[in-house]
C-alpha cells in the first residue's frame, strides 16, 4: 500500500498497537503515578482519569478536577506543582491568557465602540476604542467621529500586536495597542505554531541580523517582518497615523524577502519536530541553514529538516 | 356583564370615555351603512366579556387567552434572559422581551446595582406599554423609590397559568389564596401575565398550591370551592 | 445474505478468525492534521474514522452560544467511498444527524464546559472506511482527538460493541456480524465503570442483554489501556522534543523516562 | 424564538423535591401517567394521551407492487413529524433534534423490531403487496412525547384491520367492510417505549414518564422498548449522565414490569372498543 503522510509529520505520531486477546489481556500499566513524591525534581506524565493526590493535602490547579477527596488530571500532559498547587499543563491546547501578556491578532469583527480579534484563545479578543492611540498624538480624546471611522484604523482582517489588559467577567481578554510598539502589522507574513512552544522572554521583539524583525506573539502567532531601523520609528511628539495605521507594504528588497521565506520555513520546521522557539535557538537554525547552503525549499526535506533539529540539540 | 363577539357594536356613550383592551373606535363612522345611529362607532375585535366602569366612562373586553399583551401599570413577574451593560432584559411571556434597567430598583445607584443572575426571578411593574416600543418594566415606585413588594423572587416556584386565572387570584374575594392560607402559611406573587409566584416552608405546601392552581384555572379543570377542599383533603399537606 | 457465513464455527472461530471475546486489532494515529487543534485517527480492523477538534474558540453565531458553558458541535460525514457500495448520504440524513447528537451528548457531560463559558467546541467527524463498529469508532477517536487538543476531560470515554449469536456474546462484530447478530454498543468511563451511552437497536431476551452488557463494559477495560498507551507515546514524544532543546533557555526539569 | 430556560426558582424547587421523591404532579418517581386512548370512528385511529401530552397516530393500507429485492414481503412506513403545533419549542424547516430521535426511535420501534408480520402483507409474491402507512402527528407536548407516540403507534396498529380480499388466480376481489369483516394486522408482539429521567445531581433517584419540565431540566434520558415477553427491542442511551451498569439493569427490571401492565391495559382497551364495534358491522 502506498502511503501518504502530510508535511507535518510529528514524532511518535503513529502508534501501533499489538493484537489483544482478553484472556491474556494483563494490566500492564507503566505506572508513572503509583507513588505521591511531588517533591522529586522529575517530570511526571498523566492522562485525563488519572488519580494525581489527595484533595485534602493539596489544591487543585489548572487541569485537575477533585473527585471523591482525589486530585484528578482531566487533561494529558505534564504535572507540575507549586507549593500545594497541583496543576497539569496541557502539551498542545489553545492559548491561554495571562495579563501582560503580547499577542499578535486578527481583527475578525468591527462592533460599536470595540473589535473583536482572533487571537488564538478560547474567546475572541475584545479591543476597545478606547484602549488604541488615536491619530493626532497619544493624549488625544476619543471623539465621537472616530467612533464612525473605525475601519479606518482597523478593518476586519488586519493584523495587529497588542498586549492583553485585563479580563472580562465572562473570560474573554481584552487588549490594548496604547504604545508605540504595538498597533498594525505590515511588511511581513504571519506563522502559527503551537502557542506552549513560544515561552516567555525578555524581549519578543526580536531583531535578527540578517534584516528581519520577529514578533513573537505568546499566544502561537508570529509574524515574520522586514526589519525597520529604530531611527524610522518616529518618537512620541512625532506619532504619525499615516504610517501606524497604513494599509501599505514599504518596498521590500529581494534579499530581504529571501530571508524573510526562510525565517518563516524555519519557524514552520521547527514547530513541527516540536523544538521551543527562542531567539538564540532561531539565530542559530538561520546561521545552520545559510550554512548548509541548501535551496531555501530544501528546508522541508524530511532528511534536512531532521539534520536541522539535531544540530541545534546538539548544540545546547 | 354580557358576551361579545369581534366585530359586535359596542352602545358606549360617555363625554369622557376610555376605551380598554378588545375595543377598537372606526376612525370615521360608516354613514351608508347607518352605524353612526348605533353610538360612535365603537366595535369589539376579541370574544370575550364586556365589561365597563359603573360610570360607564371605562370599557374594556376581558377573555380567557394565553398570550400576554403588556399593559402600563400592571404588574407581571419575568425571567432574566440577558445582562447587558445598563440593564437586564426579561422574559415576561409577550411578543418581545421588556427591558429593566438596573436602575429601576429601591436604593440602586449607579455603582451599586442589584446583581441578578441569568434565570433569576423578578416581580416588576410595566412602566411602559407601547404597541411600537418594547415594553420596560421597574421594579420600585417611580415616585417614592421604594420597592413595595417589587424585586426579586427568591426560592418558591412559578406556576403558569391563564390570564383569566391571574386576574380571578388579583380579586380578594376570590376563595383560593385564603383557603390555602387557611391549611399552611403561603407567600404568594400574582402576575398579570398568567404567572404565580408562590413560596412555603414545606416542599409539598408548595406543590398542593401548585396543584390547586392549576386545577382552579378556568382554562384546565376549573374546579370550585367544594373541590378544592376535597381535593387538598386528598393530598397529603399536613 | 449472511446465511452461507458462518458467524461461528464449531472450533469457536469467527469468520475472520477471531475468538468470541477477541477484539480487533487497533492503530491510533495522534499526529497533527491541518490547522486542527486536535485530531485523531483510529482503525478497529477495517472500520477507520478520523476526528478534528478546533476550539475551544468564538462560537459562529450569537444563537449557538450558551452563557454559562461551552457549547460542543458535532459534525458527521460518510465518505461515500467508506462502504462497499459507493454511496453519497446527504448532510441531512437522519442516520447521521442522530449519531452526530448522539456523539454530542456523550461527551457534554464527560468534556468540562462550564470552563469556557460562551466558547465553542468543534468536532468533526469524518468516517474513512466502514466495517462495523462505525460508533464505537467515531466515539473513540472523538475522546483522543479530545485529549490531543489539551481540552479537559473528566475521564477517557471507551466505546465497544458487541452482539449475540444465538447464545454466545460476542465482543467488537464487523459489518458482517452486525448485520446479522443482535448487536449493542456502549461507550464507558472507565476511571468509575459507569456508562454515557447505551444503544440496541435489535430485539433480545433481558437476561441475554444483562450478559453482553456485563461483557462489553468489561472489554471496554482493554481498549482504555491502548487509548491510555498511544496518548502517552504522544505527549512523552511531545516533551522529550521540547526538553531536549530547552535546558539552556532555564528549563528546570529534565525527563527521566525516555 | 424558543422560550427561555425555566428559571433558578423553578430549577431549585424541582430538584428538591424530585431529591425528596416528590413530583409536581404528585406521582411516584417511577409512576407512569395513566395512559387515556380515544379510538376514533375509522379503524386504525387512536389518539393517545399521557397528562397533556397528546399524539394522533392513523393507521391506512394500500396495494401496491413490492419492490424486485423484496417480493414475497409487504411494506410497512412510518411518517412523523414534530411541528410547532406541539410546542413552540420546535420550528418549521431543519429536524429538531427531538424530531430526529423519535423519528429513529419510531422506526427501531415499531418498524425494525419486526412489530408486523411482513409476509402476511403479501397477496400475490412480486405483483400484489399490503404496503401499511402509520401516520404519527404530535399534538401537544407535555413532556415524554416518545413514550406517547410509540404508544399510539402500537395501539393504532393493532386496532387496524384491512379489508378481506380474494384471490382468484391473477385476480383480486377486495371486500367492503360492510360485506366481510375486516381481519387484524398479524402482529409478532407489541413493544412499548419507557422514558427514564436522570439529572445531574446522582442524589436525585430516576424518574419514569418525565413531565415537560422535569424533561427540560434532566439530564440525561434512557429510552426502552419492551414487549410483555421480556424482550429488549431498543435500549437507548444517547449521552447524558453516565450510569453504573447496574442501575440501567435495574431500569431494565422496572421497565418489564412496566410493559406486563400496560399490555393488560391495552388489551382492554382494544377489547371494550372492539365490543362497542361489532354492532356497526352486523
Amino acid at each position: 500500500m502506498i502511503t501518504f503522510t502530510s508535511f507535518p509529520s510529528s514524532p511518535g505520531g503513529e502508534y501501533d498497537a499489538v493484537r489483544r486477546h482478553r484472556e491474556t489481556d494483563n494490566d500492564m500499566d507503566v505506572d508513572f503515578d503509583d507513588d505521591d513524591d511531588f517533591s522529586s525534581n522529575r517530570l511526571r506524565l498523566t492522562l485525563p482519569g488519572d488519580y494525581l493526590t489527595s484533595s485534602q493535602a493539596f489544591m487543585r490547579g489548572h487541569g485537575t478536577y477533585v473527585h471523591e477527596d482525589q486530585v484528578v488530571a482531566s487533561v494529558a500532559g505534564t504535572v507540575e506543582r507549586v507549593n500545594k498547587l497541583i496543576t497539569v499543563r496541557a502539551i498542545r491546547t489553545r492559548y491561554n491568557p495571562e495579563v501582560g501578556d503580547l499577542v499578535v491578532g486578527r481583527i475578525t469583527e468591527v462592533q460599536p465602540r470595540r473589535w473583536k480579534v482572533d487571537a488564538n484563545s478560547r474567546q475572541d479578543a475584545v479591543l476597545m476604542l478606547s484602549s488604541v492611540n488615536l491619530p493626532g498624538g497619544v493624549q488625544r480624546r476619543k471623539l465621537e467621529s472616530d467612533e464612525l471611522q473605525m475601519r479606518n484604523f482597523f478593518e476586519e482582517g488586519d493584523l495587529l500586536v497588542a498586549e492583553v489588559q485585563a479580563f472580562f467577567s465572562d473570560g474573554a481578554m481584552s487588549l490594548h495597542t496604547r504604545s508605540l510598539k504595538y498597533g498594525k502589522l505590515r511588511n511581513g507574513q504571519l506563522v502559527i505554531i503551537p502557542p506552549i512552544l513560544v515561552r516567555r522572554l525578555k524581549s519578543h521583539f526580536i531583531t535578527l541580523p540578517c534584516g528581519v524583525d520577529l514578533i513573537l506573539g505568546l499566544n502561537g502567532y508570529i509574524w515574520v517582518s522586514r526589519h525597520i531601523k529604530a531611527s524610522d520609528q518616529a518618537g512620541e511628539e512625532g506619532f504619525d497615523a499615516e504610517a501606524v495605521y497604513s494599509n501599505q507594504n514599504d518596498d521590500i528588497d529581494e534579499p530581504t524577502r529571501g530571508a524573510i521565506a526562510r525565517v518563516t520555513n524555519i519557524i514552520h520546521v521547527l514547530a513541527a519536530h516540536f523544538v521551543p522557539l527562542t531567539d538564540t535557538i532561531l539565530l542559530e537554525a538561520y546561521e545552520w541553514s545559510v550554512e548548509q547552503e541548501e535551496a531555501n525549499k530544501g528546508l522541508f526535506q524530511e532528511d534536512v529538516a531532521e539534520a536541522l533539529v539535531a544540530s541545534l540539540h546538539s548544540r545546547s | 356583564m354580557s358576551i361579545i363577539l369581534p366585530g359586535e357594536h359596542v352602545p358606549a356613550r360617555h363625554v369622557n370615555l376610555k376605551l380598554g383592551p378588545g375595543l377598537l373606535q372606526l376612525s370615521s363612522p360608516d354613514k351608508r351603512r347607518g352605524i353612526a345611529d348605533e353610538g360612535l362607532g365603537i366595535i369589539s375585535t376579541k370574544a370575550g366579556t364586556l365589561h365597563h366602569s359603573t360610570n360607564q366612562s371605562k370599557w374594556w373586553i376581558e377573555n380567557n387567552s394565553r398570550r400576554y399583551v403588556p399593559a402600563q401599570q400592571e404588574s407581571v413577574i419575568g425571567v432574566i434572559i440577558l445582562r447587558s451593560g445598563e440593564g437586564f432584559r426579561v422574559d415576561i411571556g409577550s411578543a418581545h422581551t421588556a427591558s429593566l434597567d438596573g436602575l429601576a430598583f429601591e436604593g440602586a445607584t449607579k455603582r451599586n446595582k442589584p446583581n441578578l443572575k441569568i434565570g433569576c426571578l423578578v416581580y416588576a411593574r410595566v412602566s411602559l406599554a407601547h404597541k411600537d416600543m418594547e415594553p420596560e418594566l421597574e421594579c420600585f415606585d417611580a415616585q417614592t423609590r421604594k420597592a413595595e413588594g417589587f424585586g426579586e423572587l427568591k426560592e418558591g416556584f412559578l406556576v403558569r397559568c391563564s390570564l383569566k386565572m391571574s386576574r380571578l387570584l388579583l380579586d380578594p374575594k376570590h376563595f383560593l389564596l385564603p383557603l390555602l392560607g387557611h391549611r399552611f402559611p403561603l407567600e404568594a406573587a400574582v402576575g398579570m401575565n398568567g404567572r404565580i409566584w408562590v413560596n412555603t416552608k414545606e416542599m409539598k405546601h408548595t406543590i398542593a398550591a401548585t396543584r390547586c392552581i392549576e386545577a382552579v384555572d378556568p382554562d384546565g379543570g376549573g374546579m370550585d370551592e367544594r373541590g378544592v377542599k376535597e381535593f387538598l383533603n386528598a393530598l397529603d399537606v399536613e | 445474505m449472511g446465511s452461507r457465513v458462518e458467524i461461528l464455527n464449531e472450533g469457536g472461530f469467527r469468520s475472520d478468525g477471531r475468538r468470541q471475546y477477541e477484539l480487533r486489532e487497533v492503530t491510533i494515529d495522534l499526529s497533527q492534521q491541518g490547522q486542527a487543534d486536535g485530531a485523531a485517527v483510529i482503525t478497529h480492523g477495517l472500520t477507520r474514522v478520523m476526528v478534528s477538534v478546533f476550539g475551544p474558540r468564538e462560537a459562529k453565531s450569537r444563537s449557538q452560544t450558551i452563557h454559562d458553558r461551552a457549547n460542543i458541535n458535532v459534525e458527521v460525514a460518510i465518505s461515500p467511498f467508506s462502504a462497499g457500495e459507493r454511496r453519497k448520504r446527504s448532510r441531512g440524513d437522519k442516520r447521521i444527524l442522530e449519531m452526530a447528537a448522539t456523539i454530542k451528548s456523550t461527551f457534554e457531560p464527560v468534556v468540562q464546559t462550564t470552563l469556557y463559558p460562551r466558547s465553542q467546541i468543534d468536532v468533526f467527524v469524518q468516517v474513512l472506511q466502514q466495517d462495523g463498529g462505525l460508533l464505537q469508532g467515531c466515539i473513540n477517536a472523538t475522546t483522543l482527538a479530545l485529549v490531543n487538543a489539551g481540552i479537559p476531560l473528566l475521564d477517557f470515554v471507551c466505546a465497544v460493541s458487541g452482539g449475540v449469536y444465538s447464545t454466545s456474546p460476542m465482543l467488537d462484530l464487523t459489518l458482517l456480524e452486525e448485520n446479522d447478530l443482535p448487536n449493542l454498543t456502549v461507550a464507558v468511563m472507565p476511571k468509575t465503570g459507569k456508562s454515557t451511552l447505551v444503544t440496541m437497536e435489535t430485539r433480545l431476551h433481558v437476561d441475554r442483554f444483562e450478559e453482553i452488557f456485563k461483557l462489553v463494559c468489561s472489554a471496554s477495560h482493554a481498549l482504555h489501556q491502548e487509548m491510555k498507551d498511544a496518548v502517552r507515546v504522544r505527549t512523552t514524544s511531545l516533551v522529550t522534543a521540547m526538553g531536549t532543546t530547552q535546558s539552556n533557555v532555564g528549563g528546570d526539569t529534565m525527563m527521566d523516562e525516555s | 424564538m424558543r422560550p427561555p430556560s425555566p428559571s433558578i426558582p423553578e430549577k431549585e424547587f424541582l430538584f428538591a423535591s424530585l431529591k425528596a421523591s416528590l413530583r409536581l404532579d404528585g406521582r411516584q418517581p417511577l409512576q407512569l401517567r395513566t395512559p387515556e386512548l380515544t379510538f376514533g370512528p375509522e379503524l386504525g385511529w387512536v389518539e393517545c394521551a399521557l397528562g397533556k401530552t397528546r399524539v394522533l397516530a392513523q393507521v391506512d393500507a394500500k396495494m401496491v407492487k413490492p419492490p424486485p429485492e423484496r417480493p414475497f414481503e409487504g411494506m410497512v412506513s412510518i411518517h412523523s413529524e414534530i411541528s410547532p403545533i406541539a410546542s413552540p419549542e420546535y420550528e418549521f424547516g431543519r429536524a429538531s433534534e427531538e424530531e430526529v430521535t423519535m423519528t429513529r426511535m419510531l422506526d427501531k420501534v415499531l418498524r425494525r423490531s419486526d412489530t408486523i408480520d411482513k409476509e402476511s402483507l403479501c397477496v400475490i409474491a412480486g405483483q400484489r403487496v399490503w404496503h401499511v402507512r402509520l401516520a404519527i402527528h404530535c399534538l401537544s407536548d407535555e413532556g415524554n412525547m416518545l413514550d406517547c407516540a410509540c404508544l399510539a403507534g402500537i395501539v393504532a396498529l393493532r386496532h387496524f384491520r384491512r379489508p378481506e380480499i380474494e384471490v382468484v388466480g391473477d385476480e383480486v376481489t377486495i371486500h367492503d367492510p360492510t360485506e366481510r369483516a375486516p381481519i387484524p394486522l398479524a402482529i409478532h408482539h407489541s413493544p412499548f417505549c419507557f422514558t427514564f429521567a436522570f439529572f445531574a445531581d446522582t442524589s436525585i433517584p430516576p424518574i419514569l414518564d418525565p413531565s415537560h419540565l422535569e424533561q427540560r431540566l434532566s439530564a440525561g434520558l434512557v429510552s426502552i422498548a419492551l414487549n410483555a415477553q421480556r424482550e429488549i427491542c431498543v435500549l437507548q442511551k444517547l449521552g447524558g449522565v453516565p450510569l453504573a451498569p447496574d442501575s440501567i439493569l435495574n431500569l431494565v427490571e422496572i421497565a418489564v414490569s412496566r410493559a406486563k401492565e400496560l399490555d393488560r391495559l391495552v388489551d382492554d382497551k382494544l377489547k371494550v372498543d372492539w365490543s362497542g364495534r361489532r354492532v356497526e358491522f352486523r
